[in-house]
């Protein structure tokens, strides 16, 4: 493993502030504290992990419905993002969003969407302005095997490739979009070799295994920081809950195939293999593991008692001016 | 009579249709096995098989684009948006294409679709998921606008939508789908442009759009009690619009006020305005008002969601403003 | 003073401010070498370069996706739609994404997005190519909405949209863009929702669009003649609105027609009319009217065309009969 | 060759009858009967001929801004093309179309559009339709290279893939839209391999070469009608007019370039192969190119003296009932 013990602790930890906070949210959503949409990553934090391990602050995300871990991951605190599922002033988006959209540009979390696909042209757009501002920034568009049959993914790769924009396209691929199985919605299921149609690299990586999409999005953040364009980044992963709470989440995919995905759990399997591996104590594990518990727990906590946004201020900021 | 839900009484319509017209079939998104996201089609997919309950990827686009063509040979085709919000991104097929092809053929091709998804703010799915945009559709020449509220005008106006040959938008607000209401067994149909009386009153007129309607009735009864006489009108359809029962109810009440939970500037409430101006200047006895959710997106959290929509309160406010001009 | 055509004034504001602010960028099909199919970039691409002036594939919703998120990230895009009728199939980035953006994120990200194109009927290129669509703009929260209707308008408001960090339709008709008029060298701005009194009156207040400004003119000598007295009124930005000026002209006139050649049912004009009554009830001697073209798809052939748009003769009578009533 | 001579000389005039009437149109324009837009297709003649060599008359053709060759090649006769143009009652859509308007649905031309992208999806859902009916009839969108970077193709190909819809999409690259180039607006400009990004076979031909495009389009047609599925053909051709009657046509592409094209001309190249190969008199030729100049005069003159739509009439048919 090309990363040092403080650097794998530190992915160790994302993985599970995003577990537990959206446990935390399944729960707070069974009580009744969330309403409308709560769309779970569980399952898939290596994805979001592995990808923002390499950003910067000052790179930009552009995420989808299922977008709490990216947000985690690029840095919004977790108090933030329960609060917003609270409806809070407190939260990321003062409570305006809810789970759909989630803003926190102060860390690059340049938003999520309710709808599938302006996300990837958005990232594409940021890819635009750095390259037009000369910088080195990238942008990375996180989205589901859904998206890859909507326009927006062609033509927003197809922009990003022409132009060689700073761009990551990272697909997370769960094989459903809500109850339709990918090989339904595709009859070519790789993702990655939709790269070659547009002229740019493609890779498929086992997208729970988060040292594998680490490294992927590492050489692709370094292509696309030095000029040379963007990539597609198929993840291959599972969500393991239903699609959202609330839903049922019964007969379009067996039984055995989810218990087979929960045995691959990325954080499980990350965990034994820095035991194994890396000479890293189990009492570091669970230090981190109590000290997220702490945290999602202040969270709540803090959420909770955060005051309702001012239902006079329903009209504020339609416009750059004014009300 | 049998009671139903208005979901049930949509999806009856439908299923009668279907068994009647092997040409019918439905695209959306969940709508095959899983039955649809709001239980549109629970049941069909055993009924009716692959072909007309098909799936598809997320790409309105495209199955609108489809729809397009296959309506233009010979086929009926029924798209199930879920969230009608996700119409947005095949606007260009509805406005270019659907809206104007019996037009530019001189009607050698008709357009046999129909449109149909969820409408309104209230469930807390915020900005993405709570739109309404019946209005803008209303604007554009080629389309039938209907806004049921009741179970038994959700299975008439579902039936007529399925039996015309033009492109119908079919749109039912969240908060209604699971109201109940008297249903006959047997099919009926409701003309397109036919309002409907909800109440009958002498002081002023009010014409409310979808749970509107029910917000207001539940006013009624407080504003007659302080001597308010209201008239109630449903609409029902906005294009064609029934512009006669409203212009009718007017001549008698000579004030009226137009609720609607969607956007003001542009509006079907500005249109019945300007329309009942032009044709009863002289009958009105005060200026037609209009009573929107604020012109802004609709926010998630649960105070902010609300203040973004009429309520009873207002309501009953701007009734009696209204009568005091 | 110095004579420019429309379309050299609006060029010579943009040309101008992408001297002045490096982060505005133009993308559109035909802007960079070409200069535009409507000439509105001519000799950028040497002046400004690549980068700057982009040409794009054909994928509107593509390019006007980037443009929202190049705009979150501190660029400031311009999008030439060339004919604005390509715009609909970006309708879901504008009403979903572009419009809501600011509001989502409590002002915390800009949205400094120029979407022009030309728009109206009358140079023969029939449906596809003869779109307006302002009013759904209009419609919508979140965005500014100027057609403006002389060179000198052009380049005041081409300026402040340039200028405004809030999404901005600057919508030209294609039968304005050789016409010439007085345009200062230096620059100026004109501010959103101030309208412009193009020739007082006194007996009747004509709210005229686009090219039904210079049409309404036209005519007004020979009303004069016949002893009525016009006060015409063009807008210039639909939203925000100026209702005030709208509103005093009325106050005299006591007579209201707005002129638009775009669709009428739930339009702007409805919009100016429904205010104008909320308002001004009291100062109104007669109904508002309106005037709008048929509410139908453009037609290409010539007759069919001039049918498809008010004239003259029409705007004339229609005055006449208001100024009766 | 595997066709036989009565279908070869009929190849050979489909394609003059293209070419006359082009010419003639742009003459028209330049005199001014014709207002709006006018795009020809001069040298791309091959590929509406040898594609609809095979159609029936109840298989639908869903063409672009530059559909007069599909129009023609389908069976819309030359006169009702030119008196459209010419927008008298007596042209295919009444004169309310123009150039970019047409629609003959008794011949199967079910329309050309005005905007890039949606008959490819409308020739997707005719696709549906034959399906659902249980029919082995066929349909076909013709689009340009501008149309590949656009959402449409990439939906409407998915959607015909994973339904396996009878349908042909036959894209005529002729490497620019309008004065774009399509190397510019694409990174991997072989569209033929874009197909593989669906699942679904797709091939790439000369589309100067008549015989080469109605070999394919046999195939694919067959496959088609046999419940095989679609196929994406792309035809490499070229313009060798202006993008439109009166638009300048210059900067964007070499003299050579256009002189190199001019050469190939496929319907020269084609009267030579009969001639050489086929025991083809000239005679039989030249007494096509005069039967053809004689329906063009003739055309002309139909149209001219055709009446003007009633302005009455401008509201008609905006629904299926009454006014
Ligand atoms: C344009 C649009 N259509 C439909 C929906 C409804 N919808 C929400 S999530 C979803 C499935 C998304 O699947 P995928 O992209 O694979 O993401 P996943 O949920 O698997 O993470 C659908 C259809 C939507 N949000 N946007
Ligand atoms: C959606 C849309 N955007 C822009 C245009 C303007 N336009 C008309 S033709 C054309 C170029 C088309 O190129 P291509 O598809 O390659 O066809 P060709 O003209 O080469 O036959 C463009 C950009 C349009 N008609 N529709
Ligand atoms: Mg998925
Ligand atoms: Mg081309």
């Amino acid at each position: 493993m090309a990363f040092d013990n403080e650097v794998l602790l530190s992915l160790y930890r994302t993985m599970v502030v995003i577990r537990r906070c959206e446990e935390q949210l399944a729960r707070s959503y069974q009580a009744g504290a969330i309403t409308g949409a709560c769309h779970t990553y569980i399952g898939q934090e290596a994805v979001a992990t592995g990808v923002c391990a390499h950003l910067r602050v000052d790179d930009a995300v552009f995420s989808t419905h299922r977008g709490h871990g990216h947000a985690l991951a690029k840095g919004v605190p977790s108090r933030e993002l329960i609060a917003e599922l609270f409806g809070r002033t407190t939260g990321c988006s003062d409570g305006r969003g809810g789970s759909m959209h989630l803003f926190a540009p102060d860390v690059g979390m340049m938003g999520t969407t309710g709808i599938v696909g302006p996300n990837i042209l958005q990232a594409t757009g940021a890819g635009y302005s750095f390259q037009l501002l000369e910088t080195d920034r990238v942008s990375v568009a996180f989205f589901g095997d859904g998206g890859v049959g909507n326009g927006a993914f062609h033509e927003g790769l197809n922009l990003a490739a022409i132009w060689q924009l700073p761009t990551l396209f990272v697909c997370e691929n769960n094989m459903y979009a809500t109850e339709v199985p990918f090989s339904y919605a595709a009859r070519n299921t790789d993702v990655a070799s939709r790269a070659a149609g547009y002229g740019m690299p493609g890779i498929a990586v086992d997208g729970n295994d988060v040292l594998a999409v680490a490294e992927a999005a590492q050489a692709a953040i370094s292509r696309a920081r030095a000029g040379d364009g963007p990539t597609l980044i198929e993840c291959r992963t599972y969500r393991t809950r239903g699609h959202a709470e609330g839903m049922q989440d019964g007969g379009y995919r067996t039984e055995e195939e989810v218990n087979d995905w929960k045995a691959r759990d990325p954080i499980k399997a990350f965990a034994a293999r820095l035991l194994e591996r890396d000479a890293i104590e189990p009492q570091a594990l669970e230090q981190i593991d109590r000290e997220v518990a702490g945290q999602i727990e202040e969270a709540v906590e803090f959420a909770t008692n955060s005051p309702w946004p001012d239902p006079d201020t329903v009209t504020d900021h339609i416009f750059s001016e004014g009300g | 009579m049998r009671e139903l839900t208005y979901t049930e009484a949509a999806r009856e319509a439908l299923g009668a249709e279907m068994e009647r017209d092997p040409n019918i079939f439905v695209l959306g998104e969940g709508i095959g096995k899983r039955g649809g996201n709001f239980n549109t089609t629970t049941g069909f997919f055993e009924r009716f098989g692959p072909r007309r309950l098909r799936d598809t990827p997320i790409c309105e686009r495209g199955f609108v684009g489809l729809c397009a063509g296959a309506a233009m040979t010979g086929t009926r085709p029924v798209v199930d948006f879920m969230f009608i919000d996700f119409i947005l991104d095949s606007f260009g097929e509805l406005a270019n294409q659907i809206a104007k092809i019996q037009y530019m053929t001189s009607g050698r091709l008709k357009m046999p679709v129909v449109l149909r998804g969820c409408i309104g703010a209230g469930s807390g799915h915020a900005t993405h998921h709570s739109g309404s945009y019946y209005s803008i559709f209303a604007h554009l020449p080629g389309f039938r606008v209907v806004v049921p509220t009741t179970p038994y005008d959700a299975k008439g106006l579902m039936t007529t939508s399925l039996r015309s040959d033009d492109p119908v938008l079919f749109l039912e607000h969240k908060s209604l789908l699971n109201t109940r209401g008297d249903v006959p067994e047997d099919d009926y149909t409701i003309p397109f442009g036919q309002a409907r009386v909800c109440r009958e009153g002498d002081d002023v007129t009010v014409v409310a759009l979808g749970p509107m309607v029910s917000k207001t009735l539940a006013v009624c009864d407080e504003l007659a009690a302080a001597g308010i006489s209201v008239e109630l009108i449903d609409p029902r359809s906005l294009a064609p619009l029934d512009s006669e029962a409203i212009f009718l109810s007017v001549s008698q009440t000579g004030r009226l006020l137009i609720i609607d939970e969607a956007f003001g500037p542009c509006g079907i409430g500005a249109e019945i305005s300007a329309q009942i101006m032009e044709r009863g200047f002289d009958q009105l006895d005060a200026p037609v008002r209009r009573l929107n959710g604020p012109h802004g997106p609709t926010p998630f959290s649960p105070p902010l969601e609300s203040a973004a929509v009429p309520q009873p309160e207002q309501i009953a406010q701007a009734i009696r403003n209204l009568a005091a001009e």
